[in-house]
C-alpha cells in the first residue's frame, strides 16, 4: 500500500499527480472464500479489515450491490460518542471510541476525527435526571461524561440560546468531551483501502440474491452478477436492508427499517465548534470543517426504504434548531436527504449468531451506526473468526428478544442518536 | 408527506393527522400463558419489514380516532389500498 | 465609474428609477428591475469572489439559480445579515448593502491567492485524506486553520426580527415554472375551471421569454406573456406566485414553495409584513415546466472573470440592458448560442469570433451571424484563456471530429469576454426529489426526468424540448392532459403562432481538450464553487473512484450552494470519457431538496419563540402566576413546581410546603393528570385486561390504584381508577402519559377486543382537580361542603362521593399520594378557579399552603410511592418495583404484561429492584442518578448495582430519603452500598424499605 | 345540593351528574383570562378577521353504534335533530348543533343549562350500549369570521377549505397549528373551532399572531 503523507503529496505534485496508485483493486470474485461479508458499508469494510489484520483471515470477500461506502456511512451526520447508559452498550461503544482515537494512523488515512465534544442539552427536570444518571454511570464504566449547567454551557457555546424565557429553557447539558465528528467517507475509504491492501477482495456491483443453505447451514451466497460464491462463514452487514437479507435466510428480525433524514445549510463561517444534541426539542447540529451546519432530523414513524422521509420531520427539526440557535434563522438550508435505519425495539444493535449455522448478522444499529463502526467491525470480525460472539457482542444477541434481556437505550437515556 | 385516505372519514387527509402503528394483522396469541418465550418474542418484536408491499396499521389521531389498515409500497411509498380493521387486503406481495 | 456597461435603451429595467447600493463598502448605481449581478456588471465589477480552495478571482458566470460564483453577504444591519445570497437572484433595491464573502484584505487583492498558487499543486482532490495525520496530536491544530478558511458568508449575531409564515394550499394542478410551457399549461387548465397554482422563482412570469428577442403571435414575446398573465389573474381559481421557488417536490404530490415577499425591496420586512412565506401544497396533478440551464464548456482557465455562459450574456443584454464586456469570443457546440453573438453585435460591441466545435455547422442563425460579417471559426475550440483578473485573450485550436484532441494550430485572439455553450441541461431537480432517477436522452444531450409514480407531467425545456413552438405545444398538451385526468371539461386553447427556426445538429461535447494532457494543462474548471477540475476528476478515477458517487464525493463536485446545476453534467461526461463508458453507464446523480437554499426561518414559520410549542394551562394557572409559582415543564403543561415566598431559596420553600402539608393542610393543582371516562357493560373486564391487578370486585363508590404494562411486562403508566357506576369508571393517568394511554386503550379495543362493550372519552380538560392533603383537610373541606358525610367511617380511604364544594357540584375522591388524609376535589373546569379561591378563603386559618410538583414528589417519596417515568424507565416489571401486591395472576384473562413478566430474563435472580436508601449521614442527600457499587476499590469499569431514581431532603423526617434500584435489592435489606461521586466523595447508604414515613398507613386512615 | 340522583337503575350503572352550581357563581370559560370583552370594547379599527368565543356551552360527547336503533332514535328524539351519519357533516337547529366525529361518536353542543337534562333524557331514552359524556368544562368554541378568516385558517390547518371541498356545514377534526381543533364551516365566511381548554391560550396567541397582517377584531 502506498503510504500517504504530506511529503508524498509534495512528491506527487511534482509529477502532476499522475502516479498515484489505485486505492483498491477491482477483483473478479473467486469461487470460494473463508468468509464472505455482505455489504461494503462502514461496518462491513471494518469487519473485513479487522478479520485480515487481527485474525489473519485474508481469504475474504466483501460483496456490495452498489458502490462501496454508499449506504448509511455516507449519509449520516458523523457523530461519534460512547456515553451510553447500560454497561453492555457503554462497553461496546467505548471499545469503538478507543479505536477511533488511533484510526487515522492505523489506516494511514485521515479520518478527520475531531474530538470537539458532544453535548446533550437538558430542557426539563426529567432531562437533567436522565443525563445525570448517564454521567454517573459512565464515569464508573470508564467513559468520560460530565454535566455542565446553563451558565457554564452558555459560556462554552455562545450561539446556543440558554435564556430562561425559551419555551423549554436549557437547564444544562451532559458533555462527552472525547466525542465529536469524523469524516464519513474517509471511514469507508480508509477501511476499504486498508482491507484491500491486506488481500481482501472488495467486489462492487455484486448483488446477493439468495443464500445457499443446506441442513440449516450456510455454504455460500448466490449473486446476480457472478452466480454462487462459496464460503465457510457469512456475515451479513447490510443495515437498512437486513430484513430483506433475513427473509432470504428464512427468518425474521426484530427490526424495522425507517427513513432517517438529515440536512445541511450552506457553508458559513464557523460559529459552532462542538456537537449539540437536544432530545427534548428534537434536533442536533454540528458544523463541518467546510462550514456547513450538519443537522440531524428525526425518524419517520413508518417503514420506508426510499431514502427519503416526510417534510414534516424537516420542519420540526428546523424549528428546533432555530429555537436552540436563533441566529440561524436567516441562514439557509441547502440540501436534505435520508438514510434507511434498521431500528431495534431497544435501540441497541444485533451482533449475533442466527438460526442458520455459520451465518451471522450485524444490524439494528438504528441511528447509532456511524459511531459504532470501528468497534462493530472489530468485534464482528472476532465473531466471524471464532464462529461465536465476541464477549462484548454476547449481550447483543438475537435471543435477547425472546428472553427479555433487552438493552433499552431509548427508555432510560432517551438518547437514541 | 403521505396523503392518506381515511376509510371512516372517507377522504384524503395529510399525514400529520395520523400515527403509524406498525405492521398490521399481528394477532395477540389467544393463550399467551402457553406461548414459549420465543413465540411471545415473535409476537411482540419480530417483524416482516418488507421492501415492497407492506400492510400496516394507522391511527387517525386528530380525526376520528379510528385504527385502519393501509397497504403501502415501502419503496415507492405508494398507497395501494386502505381497508378497515377486520378486513383483509386485496393487494398482497408476490411470493 | 458609472454604469459603463449599461446600454442607453432596451431591457426591462426602469432607467427613471435609479437605485443606489453598496458593494464591498463602495457605492454604485443601478436601476429598478436590475439584479445585483446585472447592476455589478453594469458598473464593470469583474471580481465577485475568491475560490474556495485556490483563492482564484472569480466573476459572474450565469444569470440565474445556477450561478456558482457571485455568492454574497447581504444586509445593512447586523440583525438582517443573510449569508450566501446569489447576486443573480437578488433583485436590486435602494440602499442594498452587500459584499464578497472571501478574500483578504479584499476580494480584489487577496493574499490567500498567493497561497493558492503556491499550494494549489499540493491540493489535488482528497489531499486532506492523505495528510494532516502526523503527529496524531496535531490534528486539532491543523483543523483550526482549516476552519478559519471554511464557509462563505456568515450568520448574523443578532436575533432575526422578521416574521415568517406557512400557508397550506390545495390545488388541482400545480404548475412549476411560468415560462412559455408553464404558462400554456396553466392557462389550459385554468380555462377548464381547474384550481391552479403557478409559481416561478423570478420577479415576473415569462421565464426565458423575458430575456429573449423572439416574437409570439407577431409581437414581442413579453407582450404575449403579459396577455396570458392578465387572463390568469382574472380567473378566480388561479393563484399566481412570482418570486416563489418551488424548492421541494415530495411524495404524494406534496410540494413546498418559498415565496419571497419583501426581500426584493428591503433586507428587513416592512412593519406588518411577512418576509417569506412557505406554501405547503398538496396538488392532484403537477406540471413541471422548469426549463433548462445552459452548460458552459470546460477549457483551460475557464474561471477567469469574463468567462460566461452564452445565454447569460444574452440575458444581461436583453433583459437588463447591460453588455458585460467589449470584445466577445463565443464558443459553442450548437446553433442556439449564435443568438448571443447577434445580441452582442446589436448592442454595438465587437464580436471577435464565434468558435464552433463542429466542422461544418449549418443553420439559420449561423447564416445570420455570417451575414453580419462576424468571423466563424469552425471545427475548433477555445483551449485556454489568458488574463488574471479579467480575460485578455484566448487560444483557439482546431479539434478532431469528436472533439477529443487538438489537431490544428493554436491561434491567439484578443478579447475580454468568453461566452460558451455546450448545450442545455434540463432542470430535472424536482423530478428527482421523490426518488426518481433521471434518464439520459441522446437527443436532448442531457438527463430528462425518469418515469414517476406521482401524478406528474413535464413540458418544455425539462423534457429536452427547446424550440419555442414545441415548448408552447408541450405546455398546452400537459394542461390538456391534466384537465382530462382531473375529469374536467376540455376548453379551447389555440397554440400561439411562432416562427420556426431551422437548426443544425448540436455536438455532444463538454470538455475542450488542450495541447497538453489534462493533468498538465491550465486548470479546467468543472465545478467553480468547489474548485473541481477536469484533472481532478481524472485523478479520482485513476485512484479507483470509479462510481460517479465516488467521483462526486472525492472531488466535492456538486456539493456547493449551486448543487452542481452548472457543472454536474460536464463532470459526469468527463468521468465517463476517462472510464471509456457512456454517460448513462457511468450513472446519474440524484438531486435532493432544496432546489435553491431556503432560510431556516421560513421553514420554521411562526413555530418558534413563544409559539414553538403549546403551553398547556389549567383553569387555575392565573392564580399560580399571581402567587409567585415557579413552573416545571411536564409534557406541554406548565405545572407549578414550587411557590417561593419573599426571598426563600427553593429548599426553604420546599421545606415549608412539606411541613405545612403534613402538619396542617396543603393543596396541589392536579388537573393535568389524564382522565378518561369509561362506560359500557364490559368496562370492568377491559380494565382487568389492561391493568395488572384485579378489578372484578371493585364496588361502586370505590377507587383503586392500577399499574399498566406493555406486552413485555414493563410498567409504562399508573393511576387511580374509580368505579362511578356498575358500568362507569373514570381512569386517571400520568400527566405525560395521557395521550398514549388513550391510544393504547383504543388500540386494544378496536383491534383485539371489539366485542367488548366499552367506550372511552378523554375528560382531562373537563375537570379541574385540586387535592387538599394533611390532617386539617377534612376540617377545611367540611367548611365548604355540607352534603357529603365526611366522617371517616362513612367516607373511607379509597372511596369517592358526589357532593357540593363551595357551591359547585363536585366529585370528591379520598385518595392520597402523600400518605396524609387527602381529598381530591373535581369540579367542572369552568368553576375550578372559583373553588380553588374559596378553599383559600377558608384555608387561611389552617395555613393552607399551595405546593407544587416538587413537594408532591418529596411527600410521595417519603411514602415510597413511585412516579412512572421517573422511577421507571421501561425496564422494570411491577415485581422489580416491589409492587407484587399490584399484580393479580388469578385473573381468568391473561392481561397485558402477564406473559411478558414471565420471560426468562424477567424472572431471573438478581434483577435490579426498587428499594429505599438511607444515607449513613442523614444530612447527606444522594444525587439522583448516582450509581451504587459494592466495593469502591474495584477497577473501572465497575460492577454497577443500580441507580438512585428519586432523592430528596425530607424536612418532616429531618433526613434525606431516596428510592433507587439495587441488584437483588429486595433480599438485601440492611446491607450497605456505596455511591462514588464525580468529586471523589463516596456516599454510604443502607438498603431499606422504600416507605420512610408511617409504614402502617395510619395517617391517611384518620 | 345538586340534583345528582337519577332514577335508581342509572345510579348503579352510570353516574350522571348535574355539574352546574345552583347559586350565582361565576363560570370562567377557557379564554376567560384573555379578557376578550375588554378587547372587544376597545377595538379601534376594522380588520379582515373577526374573533369571538362561543363560550360556556354544553358539550356532550355521544358514542354509540349506528346499528343501535334505540341510540339513533333516542338521540334524535332528545336533541330534536337526527345524528348526522354522513361522515364530516353537522346539523344545527339553532340551539342544538351536532357534529360528526367518527362513525360512532358525535359532539352535541347545547345550551349549558340544558346539558344535564339532555344527558338524563338520553339515558332514559336509549337502550343498549352507548356513552354520553359531559365535557363542557374541557373545551370551548372560537368563531372566526370575516373575509380573511380563511387565510388565517390556511396558516393553521392542513385541511382543504375550498368551498368545493369544505362546504357550509362540514366538520373536520385536524391538526391546528401545533394543537388540534374540530373545524366547522358555519357560514360562507364563518368558521367554528372546537378547541381543548388547556390549548385555548396557545390557539388564542397563535390566532393573534397569524392574523396580524389582516387585522383582528375581537367581538364579545
Amino acid at each position: 500500500m502506498q503510504r500517504y503523507s504530506g511529503f508524498g503529496l509534495l512528491k506527487h505534485s511534482l509529477s502532476y499527480h499522475e502516479n498515484w496508485q489505485r486505492v483498491w483493486r477491482n477483483p473478479t470474485p473467486k469461487k470460494k472464500y473463508d468468509v464472505i461479508i455482505i455489504g461494503a458499508g462502514g461496518h462491513g469494510l471494518a469487519t473485513a479489515y479487522y478479520l485480515a489484520k487481527e485474525h489473519g483471515i485474508t481469504n475474504v470477500a466483501v460483496l456490495e450491490k452498489g458502490h462501496l461506502g454508499g449506504g448509511n456511512i455516507c449519509r449520516n451526520t458523523t457523530i461519534v460518542r460512547s456515553n451510553y447508559l447500560w454497561d453492555e452498550s457503554a462497553a461496546l461503544y467505548e471499545h469503538s471510541m478507543k479505536l477511533w482515537e488511533g484510526l487515522s494512523q492505523d489506516l494511514n488515512y485521515n479520518q478527520m476525527f475531531s474530538q470537539r465534544g458532544v453535548y446533550h442539552t437538558c430542557h426539563t427536570l426529567g432531562d437533567l435526571r436522565t443525563n445525570e444518571r448517564l454521567v454517573y454511570a459512565n464515569r464508573l464504566q470508564g467513559v468520560d461524561n460530565e454535566m455542565v449547567y446553563a451558565d457554564q454551557l452558555q459560556k462554552e457555546i455562545p450561539a446556543l440560546d440558554c435564556s430562561k424565557d425559551a419555551r423549554y429553557p436549557i437547564l444544562g447539558a451532559s458533555v462527552q468531551r472525547r466525542g465529536g465528528n469524523a469524516r464519513h467517507d474517509a471511514v469507508a475509504w480508509g477501511y476499504a483501502r486498508a482491507a484491500d491492501a491486506l488481500g481482501v477482495d472488495l467486489i462492487q456491483n455484486c448483488e446477493v440474491v439468495d443464500m445457499e443453505i443446506n441442513d440449516g447451514k450456510i455454504t455460500g451466497v448466490k449473486t446476480k452478477q457472478y452466480g454462487v460464491i462459496k464460503a465457510d462463514r457469512v456475515g451479513c452487514v447490510t443495515a437498512g436492508n437486513s430484513g430483506v437479507m433475513a427473509k432470504m435466510a428464512g427468518f425474521k428480525l426484530p427490526v424495522e427499517s425507517h427513513p432517517l433524514q438529515a440536512l445541511v445549510s450552506e457553508p458559513i463561517k464557523p460559529f459552532l465548534d462542538t456537537v449539540v444534541m437536544s432530545n427534548h426539542v428534537h434536533g442536533y447540529m454540528s458544523q463541518s470543517d467546510k462550514g456547513d451546519l450538519v443537522i440531524g432530523a428525526g425518524i419517520d414513524g413508518w417503514v420506508g426504504y426510499g431514502q427519503r422521509g416526510s417534510y414534516g420531520i424537516i420542519e420540526h427539526t428546523i424549528q428546533a434548531i432555530v429555537e436552540l440557535f436563533p441566529l440561524t434563522s436567516r441562514v439557509r438550508m441547502n440540501r436534505q436527504w435520508g438514510g434507511i435505519v434498521d431500528a431495534c425495539p431497544d435501540a441497541s444493535p444485533i451482533l449475533s449468531e442466527t438460526p442458520v449455522k455459520n451465518l451471522f448478522f450485524n444490524c439494528g444499529w438504528g441511528t447509532g451506526g456511524f459511531k459504532g463502526t470501528p468497534g462493530s467491525g472489530n468485534v464482528f470480525a472476532h465473531t466471524l473468526a471464532h464462529g461465536k460472539a465476541h464477549p462484548l457482542a454476547e449481550p447483543f444477541s438475537l435471543n435477547r428478544f425472546n428472553t427479555g434481556a433487552l438493552i433499552d437505550e431509548h427508555g432510560a437515556a432517551g438518547v437514541a442518536h | 408527506m403521505l396523503h392518506i385516505y381515511c376509510p371512516h372519514c372517507e377522504e384524503l387527509r395529510e399525514e400529520e393527522e395520523f400515527h403509524c402503528s406498525g405492521e398490521a394483522h399481528i394477532a395477540r396469541p389467544l393463550d399467551p400463558d402457553n406461548c414459549t418465550d420465543a413465540e411471545w418474542g415473535e409476537y411482540i418484536f419480530f417483524r416482516k419489514n418488507p421492501r415492497g408491499i407492506q400492510h400496516e396499521m394507522w391511527y387517525h389521531t386528530t380525526g376520528c380516532r379510528k385504527f385502519f389498515n393501509v397497504t403501502r409500497d415501502t419503496q415507492t411509498y405508494e398507497i395501494k389500498e386502505v381497508y378497515k380493521i377486520g378486513e383483509q387486503p386485496k393487494v398482497v406481495a408476490e411470493g | 465609474m458609472s454604469q459603463k456597461n449599461r446600454l442607453q435603451s432596451g431591457g426591462r429595467v426602469d432607467r427613471s428609477k435609479a437605485l443606489t447600493f453598496t458593494y464591498n463598502g463602495r457605492q454604485y448605481k443601478g436601476y429598478q428591475g436590475d439584479s445585483v449581478a446585472s447592476a455589478l456588471l453594469a458598473n464593470g465589477v469583474d471580481i465577485v469572489a475568491r475560490s474556495f480552495k485556490y483563492s482564484r478571482p472569480r466573476g459572474i458566470v450565469a444569470a440565474g439559480a445556477e450561478e456558482p460564483n457571485a455568492v454574497l453577504q447581504l444586509g445593512a444591519t447586523e440583525a438582517t445579515q443573510v449569508p450566501n445570497v446569489r447576486a443573480t437572484q437578488q433583485e436590486l433595491y435602494n440602499g442594498l448593502v452587500c459584499s464578497a464573502t472571501n478574500g483578504w484584505p479584499s476580494v480584489e487583492s487577496d493574499w490567500m491567492g498567493m497561497m493558492g498558487k503556491l499550494g494549489g499543486k499540493m491540493m489535488p482532490p482528497g489531499f486532506y485524506y492523505k495528510t494532516f495525520m502526523f503527529p496524531q496530536s496535531m490534528w486539532p491544530t491543523y483543523e483550526k486553520f482549516i476552519r478559519k478558511a471554511a464557509g462563505l458568508g456568515r450568520a448574523p449575531t443578532e436575533r432575526d426580527e422578521d416574521e415568517y409564515d406557512i400557508v397550506n394550499q390545495h390545488c388541482d394542478l400545480m404548475v412549476v415554472g411560468a415560462g412559455p410551457a408553464g404558462l400554456m399549461a396553466a392557462l389550459t387548465a385554468a380555462r377548464s375551471g381547474a384550481r391552479v397554482i403557478i409559481a416561478d422563482e423570478q420577479s415576473e412570469f415569462g421565464g426565458h421569454l423575458l430575456s429573449s428577442r423572439e416574437r409570439i403571435e407577431g409581437k414581442p414575446a413579453a407582450e404575449w406573456v403579459a396577455g396570458i398573465v392578465a387572463e390568469l389573474a382574472k380567473l378566480p381559481e388561479v393563484t399566481m406566485l412570482p418570486r416563489s421557488v418551488v424548492n421541494g417536490y415530495h411524495d404524494h404530490n406534496f410540494l413546498t414553495i418559498n415565496e419571497n415577499r419583501t426581500d426584493y425591496m428591503a433586507d428587513k420586512a416592512p412593519e406588518g409584513q411577512v418576509r417569506q412565506r412557505m406554501h405547503r401544497v398538496r396538488a392532484h396533478w403537477v406540471v413541471l415546466a422548469t426549463g433548462a440551464h445552459e452548460r458552459p464548456l470546460v477549457f483551460g482557465n475557464n474561471d477567469v472573470p469574463g468567462c460566461m455562459v452564452a445565454s447569460a450574456v444574452s440575458t444581461y443584454i436583453n433583459r437588463y440592458g447591460v453588455v458585460p464586456g467589449n470584445k466577445l469570443v463565443l464558443m459553442t457546440t450548437n446553433d442556439g448560442a449564435y443568438q448571443t453573438a447577434l445580441d452582442w453585435a446589436d448592442a454595438g460591441r465587437e464580436v471577435v469570433a464565434v468558435v464552433d466545435t463542429r466542422s461544418n455547422p449549418q443553420g439559420e442563425r449561423i447564416e445570420a451571424v455570417r451575414k453580419r460579417g462576424i468571423k466563424v471559426i469552425t471545427g475548433s475550440g477555445v483551449i485556454d484563456v489568458q488574463g488574471k483578473k479579467r480575460v485578455s485573450g484566448v487560444s483557439v485550436a482546431g479539434l478532431d471530429a469528436k472533439g477529443e484532441k487538438v489537431t490544428g494550430n493554436v491561434q491567439q485572439l484578443s478579447c475580454d469576454t468568453v461566452a460558451s455553450s455546450g448545450g442545455w441541461s434540463p432542470v430535472v431537480h424536482l423530478s428527482c426529489h421523490a426518488g426518481v432517477r433521471p434518464v439520459w436522452s441522446d437527443e436532448a444531450i442531457g438527463f430528462v426526468p425518469g418515469p414517476s409514480v406521482q401524478n406528474q407531467l413535464i413540458a418544455g425545456g425539462i423534457s429536452g424540448t427547446y424550440a419555442l413552438d414545441k415548448v408552447l405545444a408541450e405546455g398546452a398538451k400537459a394542461g390538456q392532459e391534466a384537465v382530462a385526468k382531473l375529469g374536467l371539461a376540455a376548453s379551447e386553447v389555440a397554440l400561439p403562432n411562432v416562427r420556426k427556426v431551422s437548426e443544425g445538429t448540436p455536438m455532444a461535447l463538454y470538455h475542450i481538450p488542450h495541447t497538453k494532457p489534462t493533468s498538465r494543462a491550465p486548470k479546467q474548471f468543472v465545478d467553480y464553487q468547489n474548485d473541481v477540475t477536469a484533472a481532478g476528476i481524472e485523478l479520482a478515477t485513476r485512484e479507483g473512484f470509479e462510481s460517479i458517487e465516488h467521483v462526486k464525493r472525492y472531488t466535492a463536485m456538486g456539493f456547493g450552494t449551486d448543487q452542481g446545476k452548472l457543472g454536474n453534467i460536464n463532470g459526469m461526461a468527463i468521468t465517463a470519457a476517462v472510464l471509456g463508458k457512456s454517460i448513462p453507464e457511468t450513472g446519474t446523480t440524484v438531486f435532493r431538496p432544496n432546489y435553491t437554499p431556503i432560510a431556516f426561518g421560513a421553514i420554521a414559520g411562526r413555530n418558534c419563540g413563544p409559539l414553538f410549542e403549546p403551553k398547556r394551562f389549567t383553569a387555575m394557572h392565573k392564580w399560580h402566576v399571581e402567587n409567585g409559582a415557579e413552573f416545571e415543564d411536564v409534557g406541554q403543561w406548565k405545572r407549578p413546581w414550587y411557590y417561593p415566598k419573599n426571598g426563600e431559596t427553593m429548599q426553604q420553600a420546599l421545606d415549608r410546603e412539606c411541613v405545612a402539608t403534613r402538619e396542617s393542610v396543603g393543596i396541589l393543582d392536579a388537573s393535568t393528570l389524564g382522565k378518561i371516562d369509561i362506560q359500557g357493560k364490559d368496562a370492568r373486564e377491559f380494565l382487568g385486561r389492561v391493568y395488572t391487578n384485579a378489578w372484578a370486585k371493585l364496588a361502586v363508590g370505590k377507587c383503586r390504584y392500577g399499574l399498566m404494562c406493555g406486552e413485555d411486562g414493563m410498567v409504562f403508566d399508573d393511576g387511580v381508577t374509580s368505579c362511578l357506576g356498575e358500568n362507569h369508571f373514570v381512569m386517571t393517568t400520568t400527566t405525560g402519559g395521557a395521550a398514549h394511554v388513550m391510544e393504547w386503550l383504543e388500540l386494544y379495543h378496536q383491534t383485539e377486543w371489539p366485542e367488548l362493550e366499552v367506550y372511552f372519552t378523554s375528560v382531562t380538560d373537563h375537570w379541574s382537580t385540586m387535592t387538599i392533603s394533611g390532617p386539617n383537610s377534612r376540617k377545611l373541606l367540611s367548611e365548604l361542603c355540607d352534603d357529603i358525610d365526611l366522617d371517616k367511617d362513612s367516607f373511607k380511604f379509597m372511596d369517592w362521593r358526589e357532593g357540593t364544594v363551595a357551591g359547585v357540584p363536585a366529585r370528591v375522591f379520598r385518595i392520597s399520594f402523600t400518605g396524609e388524609l387527602s381529598f381530591e376535589i373535581n369540579v367542572q373546569a369552568n368553576y375550578g378557579l372559583h373553588v380553588w379561591e374559596k378553599l383559600f378563603e377558608h384555608g387561611a386559618k389552617y395555613n393552607l399552603t399551595p405546593y407544587g410538583t416538587e413537594t408532591m414528589h418529596i411527600l410521595r417519596a417519603e411514602k415510597g410511592f413511585i412516579i412512572a417515568g421517573q422511577d421507571t424507565d421501561g425496564s422494570m416489571t411491577p415485581i422489580d418495583l416491589g409492587m407484587s401486591w399490584c399484580v393479580s395472576n388469578n385473573k381468568p384473562f391473561s392481561y397485558i404484561g402477564k406473559r411478558g413478566m414471565a420471560r426468562e430474563d424477567c424472572v431471573r435472580e438478581n434483577r435490579k429492584q426498587m428499594v429505599g436508601l438511607k444515607t449513613k449521614d442523614p444530612k447527606v442527600v444522594l444525587p439522583e442518578g448516582a450509581q451504587a457499587v459494592a466495593d469502591t476499590k474495584q477497577p473501572i469499569p465497575m460492577d454497577l448495582l443500580g441507580h438512585v431514581s428519586s432523592s430528596y431532603w425530607s424536612a418532616n423526617l429531618n433526613r434525606s430519603v431516596a428510592l433507587g434500584f439495587i441488584k437483588g435489592g429486595l433480599d438485601r435489606m440492611g446491607e450497605t452500598v456505596y455511591y462514588p461521586l464525580a468529586d471523589g466523595r463516596v456516599i454510604e447508604a443502607e438498603i431499606c424499605s422504600p416507605i420512610f414515613l408511617d409504614p402502617k398507613g395510619e395517617r391517611q386512615n384518620v | 345540593m345538586s340534583e345528582a340522583i337519577a332514577p335508581e337503575k342509572e345510579v348503579t350503572n352510570v353516574a350522571v351528574m348535574n355539574q352546574l352550581p345552583s347559586g350565582a357563581i361565576r363560570a370562567e370559560s377557557p379564554l376567560h383570562h384573555a379578557e376578550l370583552d375588554k378587547l372587544a370594547a376597545r377595538n379601534p379599527r376594522g380588520g379582515g378577521v373577526i374573533l369571538r368565543e362561543l363560550k360556556l356551552l354544553g358539550h356532550l360527547t355521544l358514542r354509540g353504534s349506528q346499528d343501535n336503533a334505540s341510540f339513533m332514535a333516542g338521540c334524535a328524539e332528545v336533541l330534536g335533530v337526527a345524528l348526522p351519519t354522513k361522515p364530516l357533516t353537522s346539523v344545527d337547529n339553532g340551539s342544538v348543533s351536532v357534529r360528526w366525529l367518527s362513525p360512532d361518536e358525535w359532539l352535541a353542543v347545547v345550551p349549558m343549562d340544558q346539558a344535564f337534562e339532555i344527558e338524563r333524557s338520553l339515558r332514559a331514552a336509549i337502550e343498549g350500549h352507548f356513552q354520553v359524556v359531559n365535557g363542557s368544562g374541557g373545551q370551548t368554541i372560537i368563531e372566526l369570521s370575516g373575509p380573511n378568516a380563511v387565510d388565517v385558517l390556511k396558516k393553521s390547518t392542513i385541511l382543504d377549505l375550498h368551498p368545493s371541498q369544505f362546504p357550509v356545514g362540514k366538520v373536520a377534526g385536524s391538526v391546528f397549528a401545533k394543537a388540534s381543533a374540530l373545524v366547522r364551516r358555519s357560514g360562507e365566511d364563518t368558521w367554528e373551532l372546537v378547541v381543548r381548554r388547556s390549548f385555548a391560550d396557545y390557539i388564542w396567541l397563535w390566532l393573534q399572531d397569524a392574523s396580524r397582517e389582516y387585522g383582528l377584531v375581537v367581538k364579545a
